[in-house]
């Protein structure tokens, strides 16, 4: 297998140009690619088609940050604290500029990946009828249902120019284990024309080869992978660290203008070269404090013959 | 407002577990009256013991560790619409008369659209749950007759070919439970130990029914207190 | 949760009456539930309608023993050897009764049991365009795609009455852990009205719960659950027995004539009590001989926090 | 035939590998060419390394064991869907002069239904691999010139709106190398050593085009050899 190991730096650079549609924070809360995010707003990407169900602030930061041209999710905000206010301040008042946005359900946008997954051009499915959001979305619409001739709703497939996933663990072929909730993970990889995979740690293949079961990524269907430790922080990565609350605060609070967001996005993105200066910033008792402490490992499995 | 939320749910239940509050109600009910209730978390999670420790996402460590399952958000989702989640859970900004949520876009006193976060999965918990129930800071701007977008779809024609009853069986208020008449009016059930009825109505923005049988609600239990407390010990979700 | 661990006997008995559609052989040559196949034939099941992939020889054991009405399937024979007698008497000279038989691919059947899965009455998908496996099955038609207008085939959905799995361990509540290739596993589970686990080992809630990636099968959708050594020979396990390629070798040449076919019946299957019986007349040394000797164990995973 | 199979494989390629015939074929290509190629196996599994002992059935244990990853059904199938797979194979009971196959229902002479095991994945693999290639025994009668059942489709007017291109790249069979011209007609491209053409053509059910270029199988290497014998030891596929 081809080795793609590099630095996130390349990877963002060679496989997230402008006007690209790139999909992220796939497992809702936890796992969001924050230091690929960062990397993104770092190198001035612009014009970004993204896609997620969720992914916390990481989407209110790159749309502060002004690299967004179309939101396509299906919540948008700090989950623990309410609100995210770059987004409000793009809808409401195009600051720092317009953005489109594409609303959809957590079902429907798993729905779409999942139909970009299997290729095929839309999927079926009973939610959303009644609901503004099928009104005001063209990638869902009515259609009459083959055999049983009911009514139900067709949900365009989405395939990402690029899928960036934050992994446990990957050997240098981007063959990576996941584990804890997947989300949409799997069908943003499978659907994906790129993937990059930002993984805790690389591994040898030997150990990614001891369980292909909890191979989730499989790395013929990756164009990079980086080695990123805590690269997913203040968002947790079950075995490694835990979620930082704290900082999801502090973010609310200290981006409620533009002039703050602009101070805090200086702060801990556009003045720090990369992740290694972010974990400095952050100082070493608050790393440590977040490290996983109780461990509960997995009863193994044999593979054997 | 959480013990409330908790008491809907039945023992044995499959219940969809949204963001926020209802990751309380459902560690409450499990610690309480609901101990076989089985909890579904649209991350992909499934989970039949409560989490151990307090989570302010689902996502967090605690509700992974010791989970029955961890699934895909569609395999999760495809258990709503198999019909087999007998009740699930979302928090609104909005709720109106015919029961619709809106928690993607308000107005303001100006007439300013205020963007919301959005649906989550709040409009397929409303559109393919068997029942669910909606949770709301009651305030007079929050209840308008009609909601100008409908997040989450209550009464309404639609129904026909939607696997669930439509419309929520009861939305849980900070000073009430309202519930729906068989033709999806919404008439108040009972308000909460501290308000009144008067103080419901005056606090809704249209002509609430009042059901000839209104009561107020049962307080929370010295049982369920202690769940929440042992669980939310700074109040961060429970004050 | 419910205990819901039983003897198989009771499992079949309780959850596979006649006229039954039943789906099993869900990971096409592995971890075949023989063990539960054969209580099917012992208790005299009638009129199933069996679903599979595949099924190696299961299927044509059932056929042979009289227990199907119809045969959903893309693929019915001897993996290693060819053609299966039983299936081939039954299609072609109504042998020991007629059998409907209702093709699929592969691909077409894993879509259905998906549908069923989603809980929607089709899924759309490019394959077997112009083949007469659509022009033969009526739950495969062509229709028009939303959004595109392109002509496509929509499957339909195929929801199972019972869904027949082996795991390799359960809790006693049906939380069971499966590795290895999962074929139409995870679909065919989620989509079955009910679901009966055979389990090589029963462990302790604690083992499963310590990886919820590998709870395949969640208990609240499971009905029955029995434990029962060896339950899939002579197909294979990973991690608990290899394939015996021996006995499918021997299984197609004494079967190849009706009355062959009932001896070995006879021998095999009906003059048994169980699973127990089963092995001796196996032979401890042969049952020793596939036992799994070089393991392979997974590298453990860190579900702490 | 297994080392002509292996030659279709290039390096890098992720092919879709039957049951059967095929699975020694991966294993060649594997150990001689294209070390590079990942194979997708419809009962879930890829594997980027071949498996260490010969294989009955694509789900023995040795397939399993340092494999890539362990997938569903529908993951490998949606691989071919989305165009991912850039060769399949597959075996075959009939094939036309159009390329169509049949692996579900043929005729004795007597015109009697006889009924063969059916498609498994291979209709998916004709319609949806980039490139796929039949394998054939040898024989008039699986040759005819219209197949009564079509299992995978071959060159037809089915092929607008499809991924394939249609029809197949190659049919291996035991005498020869069997091609397609853009018209969808079959034409032998080679005879394997050992055969002529005349022994070809009198053992094809019609007048089978031949091509000018038409040559000898270029016969197996000793590598490939080596590599076939170091497999299948017994010679239970090979003989």
């Amino acid at each position: 297998m081809t080795e793609k190991l590099c630095a996130l730096q390349e990877a963002v650079a060679r496989f997230v140009p402008d006007g690209a549609s790139v999909a992220l924070g796939l497992q809702l809360e936890s796992m969001i690619p924050f230091a690929a995010g960062h990397e993104i707003i770092r190198q001035g990407k612009r014009d970004l088609a993204l896609v997620g169900p969720i992914s916390d602030i990481l989407l209110d930061q790159l749309i502060g940050a002004g690299c967004a041209k179309r939101v396509t999710a299906a919540w948008v905000g700090n989950v623990m604290m309410g609100s995210a206010y770059n987004f409000r301040r793009a809808i409401e008042d195009g600051i720092p500029h317009a953005v489109e946005m594409v609303d959809h359900t957590n079902f429907t946008l798993a729905l779409a990946l999942h139909a970009g997954a299997l290729g095929v051009p839309f999927l079926p499915t009973y939610t959303a009828g009644g609901s503004s959001v099928i009104a005001r979305n063209p990638g869902l619409a009515e259609f009459e249902a083959p055999f049983t001739g009911e009514k139900m709703q067709a949900v365009r497939a989405i395939s990402p120019d690029v899928t960036i996933v934050q992994a446990q663990r990957s050997d240098a072929s981007g063959n990576a284990h996941v584990w804890g909730n997947l989300g949409v993970l799997p069908d943003a990889v499978h659907a994906a024309k790129h993937v990059i995979v930002v993984a805790e740690e690389i591994v040898s293949a030997k150990v990614i080869a001891s369980d292909p079961n909890r191979t989730v990524i499989p790395g013929f269907l990756v164009s990079a992978v980086a080695e990123v430790p805590f690269g997913a922080h203040p968002s947790p990565v079950q075995g490694y660290y835990n979620r930082d609350n704290e900082y999801f605060g502090e973010y609310h609070k200290a981006t409620r203008t533009r002039a703050q967001f602009e101070r805090w996005l200086k702060e801990w993105v556009t003045c720090l070269k990369g992740r290694e200066e972010y974990l400095s910033r952050l100082g070493n008792d608050r790393v440590q404090s977040l490290k996983v402490r109780k461990h509960a490992w997995s009863a193994r499995a044999d593979f054997g013959n | 407002m959480v013990a409330t939320a908790a008491r809907e749910i039945r023992d044995g239940d499959v219940v969809f577990v949204g963001m926020r509050l209802p990751l309380i109600a459902f560690v409450v009910a499990k610690h309480t009256h609901a101990p076989d209730a089985v909890g579904v978390f649209e991350n992909g999670i499934l989970r039949s013991t409560p989490a151990r420790e307090l989570l302010f996402t689902m996502s967090d460590g605690p509700n992974i560790t010791g989970a029955l399952s961890c699934l895909s958000m569609l395999e999760c989702m495809a258990l709503l619409q198999r019909g087999r989640v007998s009740l699930g859970f979302l928090g609104a900004a909005e709720v109106d008369r015919r029961g619709n949520l809106n928690s993607t876009e308000v107005r303001d006193a100006s007439g300013k659209a205020i963007r919301l976060p959005g649906s989550g999965g709040a409009c397929d918990i409303a559109a393919l749950a068997k029942r669910f129930v909606a949770l709301l800071d009651h305030q007079r701007f929050r209840l308008p007759e009609k909601v100008h977008y409908v997040t989450s779809p209550g009464f309404g024609p639609w129904r026909a070919g939607r696997l669930a009853q439509g419309g929520p069986a009861a939305v849980i208020t900070t000073k009430a439970v309202l519930r729906f008449s068989a033709g999806g009016e919404a008439y108040l059930h009972s308000y909460h130990p501290g308000t009144t009825v008067q103080d419901v109505l005056a606090n809704t923005g249209w002509d609430l029914q009042v059901s000839p049988e209104v009561r107020e609600t049962k307080p929370p239990t010295r049982q369920e207190l202690r769940a929440i407390r042992a669980y939310d010990r700074d109040g961060f979700w429970t004050r």
